[in-house]
């Protein structure tokens, strides 16, 4: 039995169990090729704590697992401890977020920059190429939502010249709560102005939505966000959210765990795997196709 | 006197508003055992604070064997040669007892503390006191009241000093300790320290100094040699003063037996004690500081646990014990320290007046504040407390004033048993005396009293009954007719007889 | 006119401090327009509502010579606990009476341990704050609690964002104040309040069940902080067991800036709700401003300490 | 004998504690091969060492009489501090040692502000904490610090994860707890620590200048606290002005739980590194168990107040 330690970011928010159950998917596959895998599943205890994080990796590290699958929360801060796996000869792979070292058996990932220019390119048409734009940060340090937040200022510079950004310097920190505190204080100060918001993830876009609840600009502005889960697609059916960037989060965890036991296998894997991006609206909402992302099966895997 | 060790010269010390030494000049030779003798109050820890220098003087000089003598600390008088135990214990009971010995003193090289002669050196000061059995390395905390005061005593003695002050050392010692105590101060005082003496045992200050002092609020007014010197001429000198006018009485009958405290003991101090108390009696109880007067109320109260005894309230042995059930079944209780145990110092005149029956200003948990002010404001105007009006703080009364209203609480409170500590303490003259009437009308009212005084013409010129305390029992009750002041100085300091 | 000159200077430094504050920001004219206009007061007022309620809490305890460090963990735990109830289909008042008789329940036991056991405040609430937090992840299988929909959602919100109508749980806060400022000056209970923090020996021996008085003034502020995290969990519309970590000290700061003093016996429910205003108002205002939060963290640490510093002098003159 | 029981006394406690925790994992035969390693140990060791060096500073602190809730921010701003000098060019030992010394002059902003102004401890330093961790985000302009690379990288790991050798920081923090051992217990500065914090009164009355020692109390674990940012630095191998938030409040449980008393007068650094070691165990167990990471936080709660129970007993005995 391989022993493969899953590490989110955190634990709470609904992307990471859609990772989870993808882990689990792929544990169950591998069984069926005979090949019986254990999957660990643990965050750090503090969500947005680097040092624990960090001390999560060391301790898998003491525990000798087979292969780690980590999501970083800093793509400095867990570089250490990645490259001490790396020197015990534990393969890690890395997903959802870049890491600063090339110690790693594979990156898994949504391209996020991509993610981002697609989130520019159709908040952009939505707003018809003019109009005030809001752009909340998730916080410092995050690589995967620095990436789209930089794919979407990208566009927004390049293909839309009639769009002001009005604010682009706002963490949201990493809970509803934060977010939701900053949301309010945003739209308090430019709530008058502003046509059209992007939020680079899920607590981000939660917060923003329920400040644009609160502040009856849901649907009046639109609100185009990242990731989904219950309280995103409710809102994308109520028709307060524009649109969603979604990545494949199932995807992720599956490919990270089939990724990370190939390599303890002696095979050949590719340096970097996209897991893909869409975007959803109320109206493809119900596409098959979009149904595994947006409504992942997740009770099917998770016991 | 040719050869002076020290040498006092018009002393003055003021707090704030209180002048604790007026004027006191004092001289001691090489090899002199000087006793300090006064009442409670008098100023004589005042000056020898001053003298260690934990208080500056506001006026005066000082010389120390000729030179002028001004320390800037503790630890510079102690530099000096002065050293000095203090009445309250000074440990830090989380250090051994040698670490206590040394504390402020250590043998050190370099800041690092050199073991063996620290050892050493503690063990040559207790051996002194002929405690060389101590165990050094215990806690202080761990150590009995009397053996924490060996500690203190052989700190003292560990910087060999020139001058060594006791202040009150044997208020706490067993028998043996202090005769202990007394062979070390005569190998001391043939060595050539000079030793002050303070102690309201005047037994031992007879049996072991050479000359006296006798301080009178803040002032000399007495000294000489201890040899000539009759015990009633130096109580007379410490208490002596026109009594009449001062205490008002109006007539209380008595009635019956209210409360009945038998066989008492209790932690610290308090050994045995029995005494009744009759509804209209108002009982005072005399004694020294330690004598165990403040045990016997707060066992009375509750405030304590009974080690043995009982005590009956209106007849029947008493189970709920407790304060608040003491005050439910009518007994009030006044401490002698106000600001650890009696005044809320950052709260209001009416607050601190109302504590005790706050539920009677309203009705189902609610407090009428006008009710509760009107109340206030009229034991303002009674006792003339100075103040801006009741909603003042505590804080900024003076002493006095203070003390007038916790007695106010407690004279507000509707009790049938009034325990009262010391209760003019800081007290000016002329309230004094309108106290005493109070007091006095109450048991005309029924009520019955108990007071504790370390003030005799007061205990004399209020009480039906004194009973006086000696290291914690309560020795001799009679009526106040067969009592004098000189009696009462006798039973308290153990010489009756 | 004493009377009044007392109650200023024991009120009127966080009075004059609110002022301060509430002019600063108004001054940039850029930032006037949007910073001094009812709706933005609106959210300042909603966005101070959970720390308030707590500050009612923490100043009983604080009064009294005590702190508590699980506040942060107790709302956690005790919104988590609601979002359950409210998945089970219990009716917004059951689950209202629910979460505060949580809340009650975990002050119960720091107040029995505290009481009880003699052991001191912060120890014992430091403890608490690991424990709830833990049961709050626990309860909540480490995860947020989301349901449908409750009315409870719109507690913390208005139907027409630009309406002149307050939500519930402003309303709510408001009124608690008041009652707790009566509870603490005009009752037999409040004013043992204060002769407890001001010196506990004196309470004991004037009568006054100490043991007793401590559980129940920790039972009453756990209440308190039970109904906190209701209105948390109205606003974030889920159970979130990692919420408010370290709001403890946002509570305590805003007591303490309200005149409230560690070592016990004074402090006010009006002081501590302009403390917690003023933190709010902070916050707000240096993000209108586009400043950055660093600022906010510094200026509130030195608003504490020169709120001490003024309140030491204030009872150095007294002595 | 006496001696020695009083040691087992003073620190019994804490070891059976430990002992006790390492037992218990590693009887599920399943985690004993992996918790019960030379190489489990050395990773705790090595998540050991920020809370120890803290606790180390701590302990003289809260044996004086006092408390220092800043301690997260301080190590947040000087690992920030020296990101940013590392970022200059400056060479490990000159970065170890402004590090130090801007730890030091919080601790003496601190002391000064305590000593000399007699404000307590626990609403200054509450200040500091707002402030310091306020600069630190300022100083980093609100994000991490990155560096191209340093051996200041390399002193909390070693080449080999499987090796036997430990990294720096162990020995460093090993080698700190013997000298501030031999600190408290062998010299007069340190007899005077504990004389503070027994009896303030009596440390005065016997010649000790109380307000000089706080000072350089808070100064020299200030300096601890400085040390305790360069290892973080050295973890994270960035500066990050977030990091080690509510830290704190672990290494005050540690210095408890190893048998300290926030009154004052008690407390040993063996007990406190014990103290630190049983939460590193404990977590890291409890990962090797596959416990849920709330259950940690459940434990060390329960953990502190058992301890300090367990503590007012054997001081009651005393008494
Ligand atoms: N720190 C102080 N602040 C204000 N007044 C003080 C202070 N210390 C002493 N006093 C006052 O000074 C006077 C003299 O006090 P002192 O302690 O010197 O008396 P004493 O002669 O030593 O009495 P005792 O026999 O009780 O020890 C008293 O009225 C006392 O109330
Ligand atoms: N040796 C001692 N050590 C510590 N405290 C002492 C000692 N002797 C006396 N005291 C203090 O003196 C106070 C009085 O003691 P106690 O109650 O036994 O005697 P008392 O007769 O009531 O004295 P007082 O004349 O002060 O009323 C006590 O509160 C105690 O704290
Ligand atoms: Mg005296
Ligand atoms: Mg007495």
């Amino acid at each position: 039995t391989y022993q493969i330690a899953v590490i989110p970011k955190g634990t709470t928010h609904e992307f990471w169990k859609s990772i989870h159950a993808g882990a689990h998917k792929a544990r169950m596959e591998l069984a069926t090729q005979g090949i019986m895998v254990n999957v660990i599943w643990k965050g750090p205890l503090k969500e947005d704590d680097r040092e624990q994080q960090v001390q999560v990796v060391e301790n898998f590290i003491g525990r000798r697992v087979d292969g780690m699958v980590l999501a970083p929360l800093d793509r400095r801060a867990l570089v250490g401890p990645v490259e001490t796996a790396a020197r015990g000869k534990i393969p890690v792979v890395i997903i959802d977020s870049g890491l600063a070292t090339d110690k790693i058996a594979s990156f898994v990932s949504t391209d996020n920059r991509e993610g981002g220019r697609i989130a520019g390119r159709n908040l952009g048409k939505l707003l018809g190429g003019k109009g005030n734009v809001v752009m909340l940060r998730l916080q410092v340090g995050s690589a995967s939502t620095e990436e789209r937040e930089e794919g979407f200022l990208e566009v927004m510079k390049k293909d839309f010249p009639g769009i002001r950004l009005l604010s682009t310097d706002q963490h949201g920190g990493a809970t509803r709560d934060t977010a939701k505190r900053v949301s309010e204080n945003l739209l308090s100060r430019f709530g008058r102005e502003v046509n059209g918001i992007f939020t680079c993830n899920e607590s981000t876009t939660a917060g923003m939505l329920l400040a644009l609840r609160d502040a009856g600009l849901a649907g009046k502005v639109k609100l185009v966000g990242f990731d989904s889960g219950e309280t995103l697609n409710a809102g994308l059916k109520s028709g307060d959210i524009a649109g969603l960037v979604v990545q494949n989060p199932l995807n992720m965890g599956y490919l990270g765990v089939k990724t990370v036991v190939a390599v303890i296998r002696g095979e050949k894997v590719p340096a970097q795997i996209d897991t893909g991006v869409g975007f959803v609206t109320k109206e493809n909402f119900n596409d098959p196709a979009m149904a595994d992302i947006v409504n992942p099966p997740l009770a099917k895997y998770l016991k | 006197m040719s050869d002076v060790r020290l040498r006092l010269t018009a002393i003055q010390k003021s707090f704030g508003a209180t002048r604790a030494l007026k004027s006191v000049s004092l001289e001691i030779a090489p090899g002199e055992v000087h006793a300090i003798i006064g009442e409670n109050g008098a100023g004589k820890s005042t000056l020898m604070k001053i003298l260690s220098g934990a208080y500056g003087a506001d006026a005066g000089t000082m010389n120390l064997s000729g030179v002028p003598y001004l320390p800037e600390n503790p630890h510079d008088a102690r530099l000096k040669g002065v050293a000095m135990i203090y009445q309250e214990l000074n440990l830090a009971l989380h250090l051994s007892a040698q670490e206590n010995i040394l504390l402020g003193a250590e043998s050190a090289r370099a800041g690092w503390i050199d073991r063996k002669t620290s050892r050493e050196r503690a063990q040559a000061a207790l051996s002194q006191l002929g405690h060389e059995g101590l165990d050094l390395d215990r806690l202080a905390g761990d150590f009995s009241i009397a053996e924490q005061q060996i500690i203190e005593i052989a700190r003292a003695l560990l910087i060999s000093p020139q001058v060594l002050i006791m202040d009150e050392p044997t208020s706490s010692l067993t028998q043996a300790d202090t005769e202990k105590l007394f062979a070390t101060i005569a190998r001391l005082r043939a060595r050539g320290v000079s030793i002050i003496y303070i102690s309201h045992f005047l037994e031992e200050c007879r049996l072991i100094a050479d000359r006296y002092t006798v301080l009178k609020d803040g002032e000399t007014v007495g000294s000489g040699e201890m040899a000539g010197a009759s015990l009633d001429h130096i109580v007379t000198l410490m208490t002596g003063r026109e009594v009449k006018d001062l205490y008002p009485r109006t007539a209380h009958p008595m009635g019956a037996v209210v409360l009945e405290v038998k066989a008492v003991a209790s932690k610290p101090r308090l050994r045995q004690a029995t005494l009744q108390l009759r509804a209209g009696e108002i009982f005072g109880l005399g004694g020294l500081i330690g004598a165990g007067r403040t045990d016997l109320l707060r066992a009375i109260f509750g405030l304590d646990d009974l080690a043995a005894g009982e005590v009956c309230i209106l007849g029947a042995p008493t189970r709920a014990v407790g304060p608040k059930n003491r005050w439910g079944q009518g007994v009030g209780f006044l401490s002698e320290n106000r600001k650890e145990e009696g005044l809320m110092l950052n709260q209001t005149i009416t607050d601190n007046l109302t504590l005790t029956k706050l539920g009677a200003f309203g009705r189902m948990g609610w407090v009428n504040g006008a009710r509760q002010e009107a109340v206030a404001q009229r034991w303002v105007g009674e006792l003339r407390v100075k103040c801006r009006d009741a909603g003042q703080l505590i804080g900024e009364l003076s002493g006095g004033n203070q003390q007038k209203v916790a007695l106010a609480r407690l004279l507000e409170h509707p009790a049938r048993i009034f325990l009262l500590d010391e209760p003019t303490r800081g007290i000016d003259v002329g309230s004094k005396a309108q106290i005493y009437q109070l007091v006095s009308e109450l048991a005309a009212a029924g009520k019955a009293v108990v007071v504790v005084s370390s003030y005799l013409p007061e205990l004399l010129g209020m009480c039906d009954t004194i009973g006086v305390m000696c290291r914690g029992e309560l020795t001799a009750v009679r009526p106040r007719a067969e009592w004098s002041e000189t009696e009462i100085m006798r039973a308290a300091t153990g010489s009756a007889g | 006119m004493k009377e009044i000159s007392r109650v200023m200077l024991a009120k009127g430094g966080p009075f004059i401090g609110l002022i301060l504050v509430i002019v600063l920001f108004s001054i940039p004219a850029e930032t006037r327009e949007f910073f001094l206009t009812y709706n933005n007061f609106k959210i300042i007022f909603t966005q101070t509502v959970i720390v308030a309620i707590g500050a009612l809490g923490m100043t009983m305890i604080i009064v009294s010579g005590g702190i508590d460090l699980s506040v942060g963990s107790s709302i956690a735990l005790t919104s988590v606990a609601g979002a359950q109830l409210i998945q089970r289909g219990w009716a917004p008042i059951p689950v209202l009476l629910a979460m505060v008789a949580v809340g009650a329940l975990i002050g119960l036991l720091n107040g029995t341990a505290i009481a009880g056991l003699r052991m001191t405040p912060f120890i014992i609430t430091l403890g608490t704050l690991g424990v709830a937090r833990g049961s709050a992840k626990w309860m909540a299988d480490n995860q947020t609690v989301n349901y449908d929909s409750s009315p409870i959602n719109g507690w913390m919100t208005t139907a027409d964002p630009f309406g002149h109508a307050l939500p519930a749980g402003v309303w709510v806060a408001l009124g608690l104040a008041v009652l707790t400022a009566i509870l603490l000056r005009k009752t037999v209970f409040g004013r043992h309040v204060f002769a407890l923090g001001s010196n506990e020996a004196t309470a004991r021996l004037c009568g006054i069940a100490t043991t007793r008085l401590k559980v129940a003034i920790y039972t009453l502020a756990g209440a308190f902080f039970g109904l906190a995290g209701l209105f948390q969990l109205s606003r974030l519309r889920q159970g979130d067991p990692t919420v408010a970590v370290g709001l403890e000290l946002d509570i305590i700061a805003s007591v303490i800036i309200g005149g409230a003093s560690l070592s016990g016996g004074v402090g006010t429910i009006l002081g501590s709700m302009i403390g917690a205003l003023i933190m709010a108002v902070l916050r707000n205002g240096s993000q209108q401003m586009g400043w950055p939060t660093y600022f906010q963290e510094i200026i509130i640490g030195l608003v504490i300490i020169v709120a001490v510093f003024l309140d030491r002098l204030r009872q150095g003159r007294q002595a």
